[in-house]
């Protein structure tokens, strides 16, 4: 973890409500895909956790929906703005279990944290393929970038819009893959836990204090033990999730 | 450069800062951001007799200048604390802590306390009887003297490091709680613990924390703090750890002014981890900018 | 567009917005600002039964996202309220306007009761157990069930209008008060009061006010407010008036969703002359955004 | 009263502390030399109430002191950034009073209305005199533009440093004048008081909630019944003042 200032280089819409950033910073607390930052506002308390959907050295970006006034008070801020932000969060995917041909589900928010991933194994030359859940077509984003990763894309609309009528998971049938990581909001995570035949990964959201382990605001149980989601999520395997009522 | 060093129960402190129980862990994640040793000490998670998971989440909440908690006491029970947080303790910290216990009965507070009084790295016993987060236990201990009065008698009876009471801000009559864990026997007094509030979220229609509840923390709640250390440490003549919205360190020294001997922070870790170092380093600024040479001697300077 | 009208205690409000007692003096300075018949209503200027200077000053501290006051029920006594401010008021204001009462004694609250009781442009009679800037008034009452039921039956006996008390959040146990209250007959309950608090000037090395303590207010006491009104709305079956930091039309919507049928907004309009008005005016737009017809079936929503 | 937006059109240090921030926007408000302003801070709860030094169309000018945490932040701001403030506040001083020869004497941060009653009175051709007490030349600001208005000046400083050793009033002994303004500490003002043999006007301090009488922060006992401050005042005439032990 290091707390460091960002400059905003970039902060466009990508849809109505979901917003890229681009920052100029210290990115060398970021260790693997899936991680988080913890992003300080101005006139907010707690500092706002958000996905890393990519990052090189000194260019962190995210992708964030606007969700609350926190989202909404970065969504109006523009390139030259500084930020107080916390990176290298969270443990993020352990990519060393993919095999040879993974499949990434991305669902609504959830899609950014998957290219970062994809970039990574694609970097590695591992055949990836990507199923992007959303909505309807106007709620798209991304699929281009997926592609010009090399990535086999599909993208799925809840209303048929585009692509795929269904969910993540509908593409996943008869679909040959080694293993999955996926995030997405909890019901697609848990229709992925039942859609698929092999382990894989899952990042979990839940309400944080600190963002690195100090407050145990964001505690879940699982089947190996307590676990806080900020520090030993949010990303967890398949065999160890316990789902509560 | 003036002097930081105080002394807390007949304990020497290179200064008074000391991060508050259940914001600080049991130190090392913080150790491996900054050499923790440069604190005063801190006061570790809430330890219980038994493990316990806590509430339910959503636990957090935000407010103006503040933040609303419902952990709980998730903590991994006293046996746990002493076979395996101690020992990674050991570590990276070697001065004494402060061990931070709650219980649910008498019984409890007495078990927890005398086994880590054995623990030669613990140096204090912080009583918290002032949880509000946990439903027949913590805060009903520290909303009645003659109960707050029990705790610390018992705790006194099976203990020989210096006992300090935390206590609730959300009583009518601080003072006299105050005064019965005196007369019990405390070693000292610390407060505020946080203040019991509730926010509702305006889209789902529903308390934010899915305990309804929760302890409200943070500068906003700052003056009602400093408010009830200047009443206790008026009132009585053992220690008072001042904390409450501490988040710099004019806070630092206006809780000092107020009667405080020591200084916790709580809320204000969870924002920025490096605030309590970075309370350590600017004080001798802050302290020359207001003419103080020396910390101990402010303490209670506001008359 | 979203219906705001609301009924408090048999009379309709065209909207729940009330600026408290102590923020909008007899209304004609607001009044030179705006067309104060905006609002729903508003609580005057605290009245006791003799005229009223009030503390030294400094009587005002700045605090995170609040302040403190220890002003102490400046006020020019009930004969002249009614012989001067009234007449004044009626020239701008033509809604029932809420009398704010503090007093000494049970027979000072009847007194000055009983004669507000009699104007025509009174709609209901606030009656403040919980000032706490008077020695040995005010707030005394309000931390007591016992006093609190004692002030609403004297106040209840001589007069005919809905009789509003309200209360200090300076208690163990808001809820138990409350009830004492509701038994001995009050119409409806109004929280919370200011907290007591206290800030130290560094360089003086005392209090900032003259009076050392004083009633905090501001969005940092918003949490506990909602947490008190959540807890009283759910044990009492007369209306509660909800308060304490509200400074938004988001902030009057989770009041109302904690329970309150309107809502009086205080600290705020020190800062913001216009907020009340603006409060009102943006209702409508935040009510459509989370899907409010009406408020009044907001009420007490958050289960 | 009114309340507007104002942009900061310059924000200059005179001295080692006291600054000079002058502002465009909307000064109809403002009536009388001695009123002053009320202005919001970023992340600070109460407005700050600084009294006007002068103002004209569109143009406000206001000279203050770094006293706390709020004057400080006002040190730091530049040309374009943007201020709420309330204007018109405070009676100001009542000018049909001032005879043909009145003494104007203004202490350290009391200086700055003096300077626009001053000019008020220059703009009348009425005959001003000006005396200006500081602790030490260093300290001292605005001789010059009081002599640009054509008042004949007096300068004091306590350590003699510069012009009269002394007070504001010890250049009033034998002076001639027919009517007195003062504005300065609080001790300043009782020597004052004391000192002169004529009626006059003087401006008082006091702590303050909303500075446009609502929350009686801010009352004091006068002969003539209590007053509010920033109401009544902060312009009170000699023969009304009572002196608190």
């Amino acid at each position: 973890m290091k707390q460091s200032i960002f400059e905003i280089t970039e902060n466009v819409a990508l849809t109505k409500d979901v917003y890229r950033m681009k920052l100029a910073g210290d990115t060398s607390a970021i260790t693997a895909p899936g991680q988080f930052v913890n992003i300080l506002l101005e006139g907010r308390f707690l500092r706002r956790p958000i996905s890393v959907c990519d990052w090189e050295d000194g260019i962190l970006t995210i992708v964030y929906k606007v969700v609350g006034h926190g989202t909404e008070q970065m969504s109006e801020m523009s390139a030259g703005e500084k930020l107080d932000i916390l990176t290298g969060l969270g443990n993020g995917y352990d990519m060393t279990l993919c095999g040879d041909k993974p499949v990434l589900l991305g669902g609504g928010v959830g899609v950014p944290p998957m290219y970062g991933l994809a970039q990574c194994l694609r970097q590695k030359g591992i055949e990836v393929s990507v199923i992007l859940g959303f909505n309807t077509q106007s709620e798209i984003f991304y699929e281009e970038e997926f592609k010009a990763l090399g990535c086999s894309v599909t993208v799925a609309t809840a209303d048929g819009s585009y692509g795929v009528k269904g969910f993540a998971t509908t593409p996943l049938e008869g679909m040959d893959y080694s293993y999955f990581y996926t995030c997405g909001p909890e019901p697609m995570l848990k229709a992925v836990y039942k859609a698929t035949n092999t382990s894989g990964q899952m990042s979990f959201e839940e309400r944080m204090g600190c963002g690195f382990g100090a407050c145990m605001g964001c505690s879940c149980k699982t089947l190996t033990g307590y676990k806080r989601i900020c520090k030993d999520g949010p990303v967890m395997k398949k065999e160890e999730i316990l789902w509560e009522a | 450069m003036g002097s930081l060093n105080v002394n807390l129960c007949g304990i020497e402190l290179d200064n008074p800062i000391i991060p508050a129980s259940g914001t600080f862990g049991y130190g090392y994640e913080y150790a491996e951001l900054y050499d923790i040793n440069e604190l005063g000490t801190f006061s570790f998670k809430g330890t219980t007799k038994d493990p316990r998971f806590g509430n339910p989440t959503p636990r957090i909440a935000e407010c103006y200048s503040g933040m609303i908690n419902a952990v709980g006491l998730q903590n991994p029970g006293v046996e746990k604390v002493i076979s395996e947080e101690l020992p990674k303790l050991k570590a990276c910290f070697h001065k004494p802590v402060m061990a931070n216990v709650s219980g649910f009965s008498v019984e409890d507070y007495a078990y927890t306390c005398e086994k880590l009084d054995k623990e030669e790295q613990v140096g204090w016993l912080e009583v918290n009887v002032s949880c509000p987060n946990v439903h027949g236990g913590g805060m009903s201990f520290g909303t009645c003297p003659e109960a707050a009065a029990e705790v610390t008698k018992a705790v006194k009876a099976v203990t020989t490091k210096p006992v300090i009471i935390k206590l609730s801000p959300n009583v009518t009559d601080i003072v006299s709680i105050a005064k019965a864990c005196e007369d019990a026997g405390a070693d000292g007094i610390s407060l505020i613990n946080t203040m019991l509030g509730m926010r509702i979220n305006l889209r789902t229609r529903k308390p934010v924390i899915a305990n309804k509840m929760g302890g409200f923390s943070g500068p906003a709640i700052f003056p009602v703090a400093v408010r009830m250390v200047y009443q206790v440490a008026n009132a009585v003549k053992i220690p008072v750890v001042g904390m409450g919205g501490v988040s710099s360190a004019e806070d630092v020294i206006e809780m000092m002014l107020a009667g405080a001997t020591a200084v916790e922070v709580g809320a204000a870790n969870l924002v920025n981890p490096y605030v309590c170092r970075d309370i350590v380093r600017d004080l001798p600024e802050v302290m020359a900018k207001y003419r103080i040479n020396s910390l101990s001697e402010i303490i209670g300077g506001a008359k």
